[in-house]
């Protein structure tokens, strides 16, 4: 996730690994976007969930973030696991466990190396992906942020030896138009089933801030 | 929005504190994470540990006690608790015996209990979860996320409680909570909409003369809005859409709950509860138990529930069993 | 009007069928008069018969049972019983020992059932009756009507439902009714007004910023209307109030019952509870028990109040002994 | 209460006795007189009361015609009795005991007599007041039924030999002057008492029934 501590421009970023620091400048730049995008997240889980996406991560990466400030773990792989446990018991909802399922599944992915490599970032995105299903059970098409993590980790396993940077930004430009597939799906997942038919025509929240989340790293990684 | 609270933010610990001193030989509260354990000590057989979004009060807070459950995590209004909660009433009740997570079927909920409870196996305690889902107004369907989990929560949470007290492993415990599960249904109609503290707005928008039908517990959108009706054609109407979902035939043994959503007064829900009583009877099913009142509520929303439970001697025995709790109490 | 009835005409009838349905173990209805008494035929000791308009269960029909009622009277709702009903009460329920009334200080109660306990006395029966008048919200004169009958009612009635259970005399049972008479005081709030089923308008009209403080159990006015507070200082008010007219000194041992008028939620009602016991703790007084919950309400009304009871060795241990009724049960 | 039976006049009426069918006769009239004032004394009710006076005298009333074409009692004071005990059974609230209270207490001064004298009938009206003031404790001044009826009873003995018509036309007179008294008092008594000063402007709608009762007494004995 590029420019380690020196300052070794995009390029290099593409063919150097991340470092824990790189890990932790990502996650720090994730809790200022889910601040910045806090009421569009809300907004979207009102008409069909319960109004609190975006309340539920902000306060979730808020103590990510303050947490990172005090001390940044050794690996990359310890980084995400502190960021697994923060959101699991500071995000709640259905999404808390989800997105804390996905790191947790991501830093055993990338176990005890320094650094993380094109072909880390890839198994972690992928681990990841498979921790939320195997947690949510849901599959693509049933408008959930599997929607948008799916073609994620499918498009940056489709980048042949273009670096970590590289990657990232498959996997968000994915990511982007798998949350706008969203819109005209009936819900199968979450609280937005139960309303059935009437879920139609509404983007999904949790797969808008996957979207989010994955543009972040790979702008941090530009 | 009026409401007898000091801050939204501190709705559930200020609440919880009023419940620790109203129950000091019954409860004890830990805060932060929050979480209702028994004040006493009890002989560390399988621990029942339930929760959930706060605003359903006596569910589940209430219902921590001898012979019901050992512990009690509330979360935020309407909102699942997070799994280091529910690790903490799990580390606090939890022995060799292992313990039982009785899960209302929403995805937040269950995630974070089925985390939580992962975890707690990772540390070598058997732990093991039931989802309830007994809410008829929502089709089923391996598909989407189910039904709901209402009512039957809290018969479940009596009757798995009763067979832990009585000393049952958590094989016996954990196949009587099944067997209700697979016997209980429910549905729910509201004929005004729950405020929530930090929100501030009622939930939903409901006309003078229209009723929700088929609500869920957070105020969740039903089957269908219907013009208000006399309770006799209301009543059976939920009577018919439990009964033929069970299905329950002539002859069948039952529980009947008539539960408040929290602002229908009691006098309503007992004029319900006979009117429920009437049709079963015409179904030639036979009500052996009952429960009456507001057990599992929506904050102030006004409405009821019914809760049909096919009963067998075991359950029978089970729900007759002492049980000594904020909310239910019976023979101690 | 939102409610779930079939016909205002009907109302407590058709309730008085889903009691009776309900508690086929503790109580029995009798319609026209409408009457609901104990169903086991406890031995004839001293009797005690409650009973007024309809509209605040569970009081009364909720408090029929061994160690508490053995009849309750319930008129249409907000209206006083007629002496024929109150009549019907003594009859099926008193022997040689007599029976104590114990009625809530309404000109229209009080009349009727000193009018029933007349009659029976004329029959030659020994029919007493205690007058409660515990709120603090009104003035109090011989010149006036005096205080309303409210909250200490139900401590009341568990009071000397176990005296008479344990089988004091009818001297013995009204001494004591009538130190807890003396030594009890209530005050109640009220967030929205209460609808009467025949009326199907709200009884008073109420701004969205405004408590009316002083509220009486039918919607009558109090002593003030103020603007919406936070809790701790809307409760803090309540307690001075009642604390002040008592008077309560420190040292002093009580009994503090926090209720819900009926549309409160139980998540509220716990959060004052908390409260009103910091704020004892904070003048030297010892909470040494505690009711909390809906026992005494007005219809749907939002609300809460507050009841103290100053206790003495022997209030506690008949405030303890066992009691099993549809509404406070505990010990059976 | 005159013409028992046969078409005596008014002039025989002020000399001749009441009997039980005279008494029953203004009774029905009483009957007819509260069905058509219900909504004006319910609505008397409503500002002080509970809105109730109205349907509760109504209601008594009504049950009372209806005994009385089942069967007229014997003698007078059974007829004052059957009023009572009925009144008592199905008012209620504060008005069904007190006004049953009167009844009662009118049936016993009047005895065993098959007709109702001048005498007779002033020593009914004290007995009814004096059972309205023992079970209610209300004095005149309290703004009650009491203001209507303590200065009708001492309008009636005021009455030297004018017969029973003279007796209670002198009581209507001055229950409805003494009814109209009340408006600018404060209610100490009954329900309106909680309001204190907030009772003041308002007719007591018990006191306006007293003043129709005895009104529709006096007519019929016209
Ligand atoms: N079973 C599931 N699998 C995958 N994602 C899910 C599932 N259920 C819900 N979600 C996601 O979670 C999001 C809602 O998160 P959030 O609002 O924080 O939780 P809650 O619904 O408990 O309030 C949905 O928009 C959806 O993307
Ligand atoms: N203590 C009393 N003494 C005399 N009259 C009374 C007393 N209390 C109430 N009343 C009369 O009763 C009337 C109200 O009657 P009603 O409305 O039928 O009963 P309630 O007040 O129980 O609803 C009052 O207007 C007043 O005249
Ligand atoms: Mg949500
Ligand atoms: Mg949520
Ligand atoms: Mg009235
Ligand atoms: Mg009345």
């Amino acid at each position: 996730m590029g420019r380690s501590g020196q300052d070794t421009g995009s390029a290099l970023g593409a063919v150097m690994g991340c470092t824990a620091n790189d890990v932790a400048a990502a996650l720090r730049a994730a809790a200022d976007t889910m601040a910045e995008h806090r009421g569009e997240l809300t907004d979207l889980d009102r008409p069909i969930g319960d109004a609190d996406h975006g309340e539920n991560l902000n306060r979730g990466f808020t103590a990510l973030a303050g947490a990172l400030s005090e001390a940044v773990p050794d690996t990359p792989g310890a980084v995400l696991k502190l960021a697994a446990t923060t959101l699991i018991s500071k995000v709640g909802g259905a999404a808390g466990p989800l997105y804390g399922t996905a790191f947790l599944r991501a830093a055993t992915a990338v176990g005890q190396a320094e650094e993380l490599t094109e072909a880390t970032v890839k198994a972690a995105l992928r681990a990841g992906l498979d921790g939320v299903v195997a947690r949510g059970k849901a599959e693509v098409g049933d408008a959930t942020m599997v929607d948008a993590l799916a073609p994620a980790v499918e498009a940056a396993e489709a980048v042949d030896d273009g670096g970590v940077a590289a990657v990232l930004a498959a996997a968000a430009d994915a990511a982007e138009r798998g949350a706008e597939s969203t819109t005209p799906l009936v819900a199968r997942k979450g609280r937005a089933s139960y309303l059935g038919e009437r879920s139609v025509g509404h983007l999904d929240p949790g797969a808008r801030s996957t979207a989010l989340l994955l543009r972040t790293f790979a702008e941090v990684e530009r | 929005m009026k409401k007898i609270i000091n801050d939204p933010a501190t709705v559930v610990a200020d609440s919880l504190a009023g419940l620790a001193a109203a129950h000091p030989d019954l409860v004890r509260v830990e805060y932060d994470p929050d979480v209702v354990v028994r004040a006493d000590s009890p002989a560390r057989g399988v621990s029942i540990i339930s929760g959930g979004g706060s605003g359903h009060e006596p569910l589940h807070v209430g219902f921590v006690g001898p012979g019901m459950l050992h512990g009690a995590v509330p979360g935020a209004v309407f909102t699942s608790p997070t799994p280091d909660a529910v690790q903490a009433a799990i580390s606090a009740t939890t022995g060799d015996a292992g313990a039982l997570l009785v899960v209302k079927n929403y995805t937040g909920d269950v995630l974070n209990f089925e985390t939580a409870a992962e975890l707690a196996s990772a540390e070598g305690l058997d732990v093991r979860t039931v989802v309830i889902d007994d809410d008829v107004a929502v089709a089923d369907s391996t598909f989407t996320a189910g039904r709901r989990g209402v009512g039957g929560t809290v018969l479940l949470e009596k009757i798995v409680g009763a067979a832990a007290e009585r000393g049952d492993d958590l094989d016996a415990v954990e196949a009587v909570a099944r067997r209700v599960v697979e016997n209980v249904r429910s549905i729910g109609v509201a004929l005004t909409a729950p405020t929530v503290p930090h929100v501030g707005e009622p939930s939903f928008e409901l006309g003078d003369d229209e009723v929700e039908f088929g609500i869920g517990i957070h105020g969740e959108p039903g089957r269908e809005r219907r013009p208000v009706e006399p309770a006799s054609e209301l009543v059976g109407r939920m009577v018919a859409a439990v009964a033929d979902d069970l299905p329950l035939e002539s002859g069948d043994e039952v529980l009947l709950f008539t539960n408040s959503m929290g602002g229908t007064p009691l006098l309503e829900t007992y004029l319900a509860h006979g009117i429920g009583e009437r049709a079963l009877a015409d179904r030639g099913v036979t009500v052996v138990r009952r429960l009456v009142g507001p057990y599992i509520t929506s904050l102030e929303m006004q409405g009821i529930s019914l809760t049909i439970l096919r009963m067998d001697e075991e359950m029978t025995e089970l729900w007759d069993a002492p049980v000594r709790t904020p909310a239910l109490r019976w023979g101690l």
